[in-house]
This record gives structure tokens, C-alpha cells and sequence, in this order.
């Protein structure tokens, strides 16, 4: 493996070799910069992407939360995501490879909006495979990927969701891997693919650590981010993972329970970090949800993003050795802060950022000052700094209709009157 | 009961069950099914069915739920084989209950190897294996740089780690591959995934060829092999084994899991088939090419 | 009026010493920076609004039509618009004229999203007025008012839209004008909202000036942008005006025909700049779509956005003394047009400034370059320079249904198969 | 026929006829109907039961599509007749057939003036309606700052301008207001739109008091009133007229369109309701008063 016990090459012999050239294209372009690749990718990601983002003070929440609270507003990313990151240096690093099309799955939409924008910005064939479920649950991204251009598959094997998309993807890929490149939307897989969306996306902490210094005079004293496959959360990670004194927090979904149902093969929850175990999925050895034969479990959260029985596998390293610190909070509690930034502060966060922000109330909010509460102990012990980032990895503009119904079954005390209108 | 189990005695002796299997059942048919699918009852009167039939090598397919390198058949097969309930303990179950002359192997995904016992490692899993009969394993989603951990194990146990080799693997890595393989080398014909298709891929002849020299170890060709013809045609290049999957996994699908006896019946005569195909190139190979020699010679005595 | 003989005061009398009470904020914290208003206003833009926007060079565009084409980002603020630029100005200046409360109206939900946003943003309440009629065909908007905390209020007089939602407004302000602003939301109504506006939009060009400067060394032959009420036209062209050489141009929407039903009183285009007359509506004296009578005309634009019988008194002026020159695109090349940046670009603009984008190929595409087409001898002649800034000054998820509905009726040459997939 | 038609020998002679026949019938009614609604025949019959009803001035509403100053009913009002076709040729036809004794007003918003020429020029409209016998206008949406060009053409053609006087409205703006007042002042009683109330507001008398000894130009007080009772309170107040408008549209259209008897007759008897309370409390003020004058004293000789 690339950390530690974690990573590695799992994958069918047929695309070993195209592994190879893409680690050798890793190593030429992006970390030694050659023909000026990463001056072009950062010149991208600044006039096409819109970077820099913001690190914006949040007045609201630093004053309910009594400590500074920082937002990095990765929502602000062209397409609505820190996903461009990674696509569009993928989709460059594909051209500079000379290969010809593009191939991506994608669940909810997010990665493969990203990527058919990217591949339409530098003018690359692209194909997306998607679940036939998923292609009709998420519709408004289906049609914005075929209006960038890109050909969408939708994929009708089982029930026709990320799992059958990114099988269905490695099938095309295995056929065409000479003239393919295969854009994996995280830092999972087999490598480079974890140690190159890391680098992609370490602009985000790049970008931060630099605006704090300059805003705030100092580092953080804890950095929050989401995590389902990792790629935000080692993107708001990578650049202070040296500065030993920085508190770097992975919350996970907690969807409606950490117990699994081991019977039915289903773990209600994403909390792989938590309470996964080792294992080998989609070409690397990560941590997983899994059952005791081995088999992945149908993960479970509000938000489709974080909704993967694996994680990256430098975040499973980072977690074993104590540099990072995994916690998780429940679909309710991320819905709370859906509704909490989107009132206090006019930033409607995706489902995804809104556990990061759940875990800020968890560990700062009002109920954490009553010392008989259970999660106020927690919140007591994990002390939380005085200078908190939390990155806002995405709008929820995508999250509406969920929210809306999820908010119509449950009594959130956050939550604004959102009962429908009669028409 | 083919022309090359004549020719065994020209041989030196092999360790490996599998090589031997293939040297003296040469050309050798392989094939492939899903434990499980629809039952792992059902699976028993399949494997011996097959063995009857004349295959010469049995891959078990031990179902995992993520399946990268299948097509939408064997895919198929395995969401079936989980949603009965199928476990590595029943696995090994049907394997102890098993009695074929064609040795098996056990054909899965790397995670299920390491689950098997309470820590993330393979050698409880090779052990069971070992002790239920099994001669080898086929690992799609382990490249050979990822293997020491298994073929160590497999070492340990005497069993053959087969290794794959693709249309795209070629220089230091073939040398790699082909250095560590054991049992057969698994010749895929084709990019792609499993599956039956129409005709053989051009792509085998190259494969075939650049494999020659490297190894004393048999080849055998799989991916998209499904009628006698393509195992004639597969072993007219040069194969020493022709492996078919998919093919025989549509035969299963196609009976469900009304009465198990037909399903068994037609892979009996596919299998008969196949092996039939085979054995008629290795003829005809024989008969207009006699001076020279298209069987494995290996290089050491 | 303040603009020659464009502008003006035409309000009842109650709301008439809100005006004056507002000019003079106006002057003192917009003009004069009193208090640090426009220091505080552009920090927030900065950091909340994800300000400056990019100004991209188009590759594709530039190669398509001969002559560099660069993009003003304002799809990248937050909110997806420019919209916000103006609603989180008057937002503050309400906040630090001793304002307790806002009201807005909006049509399609732009400008209502974003004054819920920035009302969010600095905790002021805020009520939007909205036609039932849009209220039902623009759901996803209502949805995120009311999760920014905004009231939304269904206007179910009349027709049920725009109209309706600015006299309901009105009716609010002159209740409630001692405590409330009223947020307008483009370069329209009375002094000093069209100056005003206009100054907060300025950001717009101010940047995009300082952008080209820096990465071309020198101004743009010509700036185009849509213009409907014309707050993102007047934001485009602010800074430019003093240079006499740049060419503006203000593109309409041409709708489906510029000929006028004066016996429905409807007008199936909102070409205002171009077939307009003088006259009162809104609180300023303006060019108009009216009957011979001078009732205002029923409007139409396949883009919600420029769908208004009126527009800002400035942009009247301007016109009339040649400044600025109006031109208009249909609905069938506004939708060419926004299939053509999707796919070429990788950026899905709104089908506002996909107007603008629309008078690009039609001036400078291959068919103007056919010297037998009648729009190419136009093209000719309006002559477009070497070097172009276009605005974009939204994005287009919002328009997604319309345009899937719009392109699956027409046979556009620019469009991607966009027919529904099978459920 | 009122206690202040005996008053008027006392007065000086005004210019204006709407002036007059506020003095000459105080405290005056001044009925609003919007022209056309529903049909311009009808508002024939309305505007002369009006009359007979014993309203003093009649404001007769020229339909707009964007009436920004209104509430929902005129509003409805508005939307009916444009539904039913009325235009300004039709409504200075109708005006041009009309003989009252109560002097009439057009009531419209200033696009409808600008647009009445061939030009934006208010001129032709002010001319036509003086043709037609019009004594003043009321421009809801015109403050005092942007009326200069109308204000002229009215001078030129003997018309009054009718000036909104809101509650918000003080200081400098009410003096240029006052100074520019001829025929009345329409004192907005409360902030808003148009529209009928459950009671008076409160702000009718602080804005009563406000206007005091600004100018001699009678004060007529609207927004909200619907019944003899708020009229009679009004006047209590100190305004020289009430001004009543939605309360009569709402009678018109309870009627609909199903003959205009009915509402012609509704109108007549709610005009002679609200002109008696109004003469209820101006009795009652010169009896229990008697020694102050309440009665608009006009400053000039």
C-alpha cells in the first residue's frame, strides 16, 4: 500500500499497465510540474473554476458557537462543488496523456456533472455510467451532464445505483483502457488515483491555511470536514496534516443508526472510519463497512454523497495512526444544520458539509454547555479551539427536495416552516 | 480419454494437480460456475455434471458483491448466489461434499480471501481451501504486484496461485507474472470483462504468442468463449486449455431454480461440446501438422 | 429625471419620503462611504459572495469566432447570479439606515433568492412577494427563500406574477415604509434605486476592466450583455462608459417576433431598448412596451429574467444618446446559444445571458460570415472588435425544464440529444 | 339642501368648481367609481345615481394596468373594465354624454396622461378632458416634485390638481404640497393602498392637525371609508369632505354584470348614507360648537 497497511493496486491485470502510465504521468506532471501542467491547472481552476474560494469569517455561527468560526466556501466552485478539482486535473492530466475519451461513474450526479463540464472545457469525449435509479431520482443532473455534452449510460444491473455505475464503468474502462482514461471521483481506488485527487484537491487547505494565516494571524486550532469517499475532507486536510497542533476532524454520516443489520447485509450508516474494518474495495485496501464474510454492506446516508461503504485509504492511515480524528453525526442532526447555516448565514450547505457543521453544534451548540447531556461529555473531551475551519464542500441547491421531505417527517427544531404550499 | 493423456508419460512429473491435469488432459477444458447460483444443492449436481461432461478444471466461483472484473452474466450469477445465502462456510461445504476427478479451484475477489478469518488475512482462507480439496486460486482483483502475501500462503499449502495476463500486459510485468505463475496462466482473449461472445477474439493469437518462451507453465484462454468452435479455434493457436464461464452460467440462469436435472443435463453436453471442439483442433493439429510440436514443452526437466 | 429626460420620481405620495430618506443614505454611505459602508459592502461581496468573479478567456468561443472572447463570471457569485451584488448592498444600506425589515418582489425567483440570502446573511427579516403563478412553476426558488428564513408571500391577484408581486410590494411598503426597505431589484423604479443599483453592480465592470487590463494590456473593442430590467447591463457597462471607443451593447430579447398584438396587448418580445416608447412606469419615466393608450403590454422572453415591459431609465438614456447600442436575439437563438456555451465551454449560462451570447454568433458566427444572409450584412455592419467581454451574468440550472421543454419543440443545431430518458 | 350652501354668500368667490362646490355643499361627499366597470353604460347610470345619492364631486377612475397606488378591489375594479375594452377615447365619450351637478374628476395614473398624444406630453389629454367638461385630476403615482408639466397644462385649461397628502408627508415636501394645492388636498387617513376599512385611522386627525393653517384649500379625507358613521367621524375631525371609493366599487361588483338597476339603486342610497353622517356631524358641531368656526375660512379676500 502508498500509507502505511492502506492503499495500493486491486484491480483486474488489464488495466495494471494503463495504472502505471497514469503513476508515471502523476509523477511527471503534477508533482514535477512538467510542460507547466499544474501552472495550467491552477490557471484553470482560477478562471474556469473560480478559485480562489472565499474563507469567510461566519458572524452567526462564531457567536452561537462563542469561538471564531471560519467557513471555506467550496460551494462557490464553478458546478457547486469542490468536485471541479479533481475533474478538471484529471480531464488535463488525460489530455497531456493523449487520451482520447473520458469515463466516469457517478451516483448522485456530483462527480459526473464535474467531470462532463471539465471534459467540455478542454474539449474531451465523455462518457458517464449511472444507475438507472439514480438516473431517475437525479434528473437535473442528468440533464446538465448531456447538456455539457457528455453521453450519459444509464446502468440497469441490480438496483441500478453507484455500486452497478462503477462496475459498469471498470467493464468500459477494462475495454478501452488504451484510449480511456477513467476519471475516479475521490481519493479512493487503486493508485495514484488516491494520492492524485488528494493533490487536486489539497488547494482547498492550500488556499485556507494561507487566507488564516492572513485574516486570523494564526493556524487553526481544528479543521472540519465531511467524509464519505475523502476527497474534501483530504482536500481541507492535506496542507496542515504537518502543523501537528491543528486538530483535523473527519465527520462521517451516522444516517439513522451505527448499529448494522449484519443479517440483511445493511449498516445504516457511513460511518466507515468509525466502525469499518480493513478490507479491499475498489482497488485498494481501505477501511470498509463489511460483513464478517466480506461482503460491502449497503451503506445508508440522508446525503447521497456520503452514502460509500469505503473510504480513501490515506484517510484510513490518518485515522490509525491518531493524525485524524474520525466522529460521525446522524442524518437528523446534519439536516439541523442544513437549516442552521441556511437561516443564520444565507449559505444553503449540500447535505454532505451539513455534517460537518452538525458536528460543530454537536461539540460547540447550546445543548453542549448542559453537562448531564451524553454528547456534551463528548463534546466536552473532544475540545473544540478557539479558531475552527469547517468546509462548506458544497451548495444544497441539489439537496431540496430531500431536505423537504426529510424535514416533513421530522420535528426539527431548526428547520423553518417549509410545508408546501397549496397551488 | 484424450490424445494427450498418451503423450503424459513423455513428461517430467509436476507438483501442481492443475498443471497435471492439463498436461494429461490436453487440451484441457476449464470451466467455470458460480457456487450457489441458484443453490449451493443445486451447484453440486452442476460441478458433477461438468466433471462428467469432460471438463478437465473446475473454477468455483465464491460470490462477492462487488464483482469489477465480471460481465453482466457471471454478475448475474453471483447476485443470485448472495441473495441465497451463500457463504464462504457453505463453500467449503459443498467443496469437502464434492468427489470429481477434474481438480477444483476457487475463483473470487481478494476481499473475500482476506475476511475469512478474524484478522484481515488470507491464510485461514487458504488453509480452508487447502483442506477442503482445493488445488488453486484465481484472484481477478489481485495483480501480481499485490500477491506475495497469497502465494506465500498459497506455498505454504500447495496451492497454485493462477495468475491472469491481459491483451495490455506485456515487458517486465509479463516477465513478472509469468515467473510467479503456477497451475496455468489465465490467457484473457480480450479487454473487457467476462462473458460470452460471438466469435474469438484476434487479440488471443497475439496474447498466445507473446507468451511463448516465457514459461513452462500451460496456457489456457477464457473471456467470451461459449460454442466448440471457439475452443477449436482457441486451441488451433496454440492454447493448452480453452476456459469457459459465462457460457455455461447462462445455461444455469436459463433453468432458474425450477428441477435441477435439465440444467445439469444441458451443461453435461455443453461441456461435452466444448471439450469436443478442443480435442478436434489438438486432432487436426496432429494430422496436417505432425512434425511439429504444438504441445508445452517444459523447459525444466 | 435623473437621466436627461429619463428617471424620476413617479411614486404615491406616502413612499415619497422614504425616497428622500433613502437618497440621502444613499449619497452619504454609497457616495461618501460614511461609516465605512462601501468597505463593509465590498468585504462582504469578497468574502460572502465569493467576489471577484473570474474574467475567462474562452478558448473555443475565441476560435469559433475569430477574435478573442472573454467571459465575466457572474454565474460564480453565490446564489448562481448577479443578482446578489445589488440585494446584499441595499440589504446593508437598510441595516445601516436603522431598517427593520425587508421586503422584495420577485417573478421567476432571482432576485428573491437573493435578497433572502443576503437578509439571511445580515439577520434582517424579510418578507418576498411572488405571483401564485410562479410560486407553482418556480418551486425550487420558493423552497430556497423559505430556507433562508424569508416569507414568502403568494400574491394570488391578476395573472398571478410579476405585476401582481410589484403592486403587492408596493402595498407592503406604503403600509409599512417608516421600518421596511424595499429591496428593487434592478436598475428600475424611482431615484435613487437605478443609481443605486447601478453602483452596486458596478463590481461587475469595475473588476472586469482591472481583469482585462491586467491579462490583455488593453480595453475590449466591445462589452455586451443582456439586458431585461438591465441591472447586470448597466453592472457591465459602468466602468467602461467614460471610454469612448468601447462599444456597448445591450441585447434583448426578441422573443418570437418583434411585431406587436396591440389588440391582446401583448408583446411577444421584450425588446424594450429597440420598439420601446417613453413613458411611466414602475416610479420612473423609461422607454416602455405600451398601447397607443398607454397600458403597459403583456411581455414575453423565453428567459424569465428579461420577460419585463420596462427597463432601467439610465439604460433609456444611454440609448438615446448613443452610447449604448440595443440589439435583440430571439428565443431560438438565445437557446442556440445556451446549448453552445454548455457544450463548447462547459459553463450553463442562464438563458439571460445566453442573449448576449446569442448576438455573439450572430455577428460573428460562420452564418455572418455568408455574405447573402441578411443578419451577416447586419453583422458587418455592427462590427463587432477583436477583443469582446461577454457577461454572463448567471447560471442555468434554474432554466433546465424550460430549456429541455423549449429545445424538444424546436430543431436547434447547436443542441445535444436531450431527449427524456425512459423511466 | 346642507347647512353650508347658507354659508356661502359669507365667501369669497373661488376660480375653481370643484372648490365651489366643496364650500357650497360642505361638508362635501366625493364619490370614486372606476370608468368601465363593467361597461361604460353602466358607469352612465352609476356616476348619475351618484349624483342624485348627493355625492358633491365625483372622481371618475380612467383604468391602468400597473395601478401601483391601489388596494385589491379597485385593483379588481381596474382589471374588469380594461377586460371590458375601456379605452380614454371611450372614456371621454362617456364623459362627454354626462350631466351632473356634481363637478367630475378624472382619476387615473400619469402613463395615461403622458400617452393621450402623439408625443409623451401630458397637454392633449388636460385639453380633452377639459372639452369634456372635467374639472380636476388626481395622479396617484405624480408627487408634487414631477408635476410641473401637468400643473401647466391644467393652469392652461382651467383644471384642478388634486395633491395626496399621506401621513408621512411633513416639513418642506407638505409646504411645496400645500402651496401647489388647488381644488382639495386628498388627505390620505392612513398608509397604504386604497381600499374599504372597519374604521377610521387614528392618523386622520394628526394629519387634520398637520395641515392646519397651510393653505385655504378644503381637505377632503380618504383611504378606508365606508360608512356614514366614518364619515361622520371625518368631518368631526375637521375635513371639509369624505372621500369614499372602494366601498362603492364593492357594490358594483357584488352586481356584476346582471343589470345595472340594482346597483345603481345601492349606489344612490349608500351616497345619501354617507353624505348624512357626514351632515350628521357637521350639524352636530355648529350645535354643540356653535361659537367656532369649523368651517374652512379662506385666507384670501
Amino acid at each position: 500500500g502508498s500509507f502505511g497497511e492502506y492503499g495500493g493496486q486491486y484491480v483486474p491485470e488489464a488495466v495494471m499497465p494503463a495504472l502505471q502510465e497514469l503513476e508515471d504521468a502523476y509523477e511527471r506532471y503534477v508533482l514535477e510540474n512538467e510542460d507547466g501542467f499544474m501552472d495550467e491547472f491552477r490557471e484553470r481552476l482560477r478562471d474556469f473554476g473560480g478559485r480562489p474560494t472565499p474563507l469567510q469569517r461566519a458572524d452567526r455561527l462564531s457567536e452561537r458557537y462563542g469561538r471564531e468560526i471560519y467557513l471555506k466556501r467550496e460551494d462557490l466552485v464553478h458546478g457547486g462543488a469542490h468536485k471541479l478539482n479533481n475533474a478538471l486535473g484529471q480531464v488535463l492530466l488525460a489530455k497531456y496523456m493523449g487520451k482520447e475519451r473520458i469515463v466516469a461513474e457517478t451516483g448522485a450526479g456530483q462527480h459526473g456533472t464535474a467531470t462532463a463540464m471539465a471534459a467540455a472545457h478542454l474539449d474531451v469525449p465523455c462518457e458517464i455510467y449511472m444507475g438507472r435509479t439514480d438516473v431517475n431520482r437525479q434528473r437535473p443532473n442528468v440533464y446538465r451532464m448531456r447538456m455539457n455534452g457528455a453521453q450519459v449510460n444509464p446502468v440497469d444491473a441490480g438496483s441500478g445505483t453507484l455500486k452497478e455505475a462503477i462496475n459498469e464503468t471498470m467493464r468500459d474502462w477494462s475495454t478501452t483502457v488504451e484510449t480511456s482514461h477513467y476519471v475516479i471521483g475521490s481519493v479512493v481506488g487503486p493508485h495514484p488515483f488516491p494520492a492524485m485527487v488528494r493533490d487536486f484537491q489539497a488547494v482547498i487547505s492550500d488556499e485556507a491555511r494561507e487566507q488564516l494565516l492572513e485574516s486570523a494571524g494564526r493556524l487553526p486550532d481544528t479543521v472540519i470536514a465531511c467524509a464519505g469517499g475523502g476527497s474534501n475532507t483530504m482536500g481541507a486536510f492535506d496542507a496542515f496534516i504537518p502543523d501537528a497542533d491543528v486538530d483535523l476532524v473527519a465527520v462521517e454520516a451516522g444516517g439513522s443508526s451505527l448499529e448494522i443489520d449484519e443479517g440483511d447485509g445493511i449498516a445504516p450508516n457511513s460511518a466507515t472510519l468509525s466502525t469499518g474494518s480493513d478490507g479491499v474495495l475498489h482497488g485498494a485496501m481501505t477501511k470498509l463497512l463489511q460483513s464478517d464474510d466480506g461482503q460491502i454492506m449497503e451503506s445508508h446516508s440522508v446525503s447521497a454523497g456520503l452514502d460509500y461503504a469505503g473510504v480513501g485509504p490515506e484517510l484510513s492511515h490518518l485515522v490509525e495512526t491518531g493524525r485524524v480524528r474520525p466522529v460521525n453525526v446522524d442524518d437528523e442532526t446534519a439536516l439541523e444544520a442544513f437549516h442552521r447555516l441556511s437561516t443564520l448565514e444565507g449559505i444553503i450547505p449540500a447535505l454532505e458539509s451539513s455534517h460537518a457543521l452538525g458536528y460543530l453544534e454537536r461539540a460547540a451548540g447550546p445543548a453542549a454547555k448542559t453537562s448531564n447531556e451524553q454528547h456534551a461529555q463528548e463534546a466536552a473531551e473532544e475540545g473544540l479551539g478557539d479558531l475552527v475551519v469547517v468546509n462548506v464542500s458544497g451548495r444544497g441547491d441539489k439537496d431540496l427536495e430531500t431536505v423537504l421531505e426529510e424535514t416533513e417527517a421530522r420535528d426539527l427544531a431548526a428547520a423553518p416552516d417549509v410545508e408546501v404550499f397549496d397551488s | 480419454m484424450s490424445d494427450d493423456r498418451d503423450d503424459s508419460s513423455d513428461r517430467p512429473a509436476v507438483d501442481s494437480e492443475i498443471e497435471a491435469a492439463i498436461y494429461e488432459n490436453h487440451p484441457a477444458l476449464i470451466a467455470y460456475i458460480t457456487a450457489g447460483d441458484p443453490s449451493l444443492e443445486d451447484t453440486k449436481a452442476y460441478v458433477e455434471a461438468l466433471d462428467r461432461g469432460g471438463a478437465d478444471l473446475i473454477e468455483l466461483g465464491l460470490p462477492f458483491s462487488e464483482p469489477i472484473a465480471e460481465g453482466p452474466t457471471i454478475q448475474g450469477a453471483i447476485n443470485r448466489a448472495l441473495a441465497a445465502g451463500t457463504t464462504p462456510a457453505g463453500f467449503f461445504d459443498l467443496v469437502d461434499g464434492l468427489e470429481t476427478d477434474a481438480p477444483l479451484l476457487v475463483m473470487t475477489y481478494y476481499n473475500m480471501l482476506l475476511q475469512f478469518g478474524a484478522e484481515a488475512d488470507v491464510r485461514p482462507f487458504v488453509e480452508r481451501a487447502a483442506d477442503a480439496g482445493i488445488s488453486g486460486v484465481i484472484v481477478p482483483d489481485l495483480p501480481a504486484e499485490e500477491a506475495e502475501p497469497l502465494c506465500a500462503a498459497c506455498d505454504e499449502f500447495g496451492l497454485d496461485v493462477v495468475f491472469i495476463v491481459a491483451p495490455t500486459t506485456e515487458g517486465d510485468r509479463l516477465e513478472t507474472i509469468m515467473s510467479r505463475a503456477s497451475g496455468f496462466v489465465y490467457v484473457q482473449a480480450r479487454l473487457g470483462t467476462t462473458g460470452a461472445r460471438a466469435d474469438v477474439s484476434s487479440a488471443t493469437h497475439d496474447s498466445l504468442e507473446r507468451l511463448e518462451g516465457h514459461s513452462d507453465v500451460p496456457k489456457a484462454v477464457g473471456f467470451g468463449v461459449s460454442k466448440g468452435d471457439h475452443a477449436a479455434e482457441i486451441v488451433e493457436a496454440g492454447a493448452d486449455g480453452v476456459i469457459v464461464g459465462s457460457a455455461l452460467v447462462d445455461i444455469v440462469a436459463a433453468h432458474g431454480s425450477d428441477g435441477d436435472a435439465p440444467a445439469a443435463a444441458d451443461l453435461e453436453e455443453k461441456a461435452r461440446e466444448l471439450k469436443a471442439g478442443a480435442e478436434r483442433a489438438a486432432a487436426d493439429a496432429d494430422a496436417t501438422d505432425g512434425e511439429q510440436e504444438r504441445t508445452p514443452e517444459p523447459e525444466h526437466p
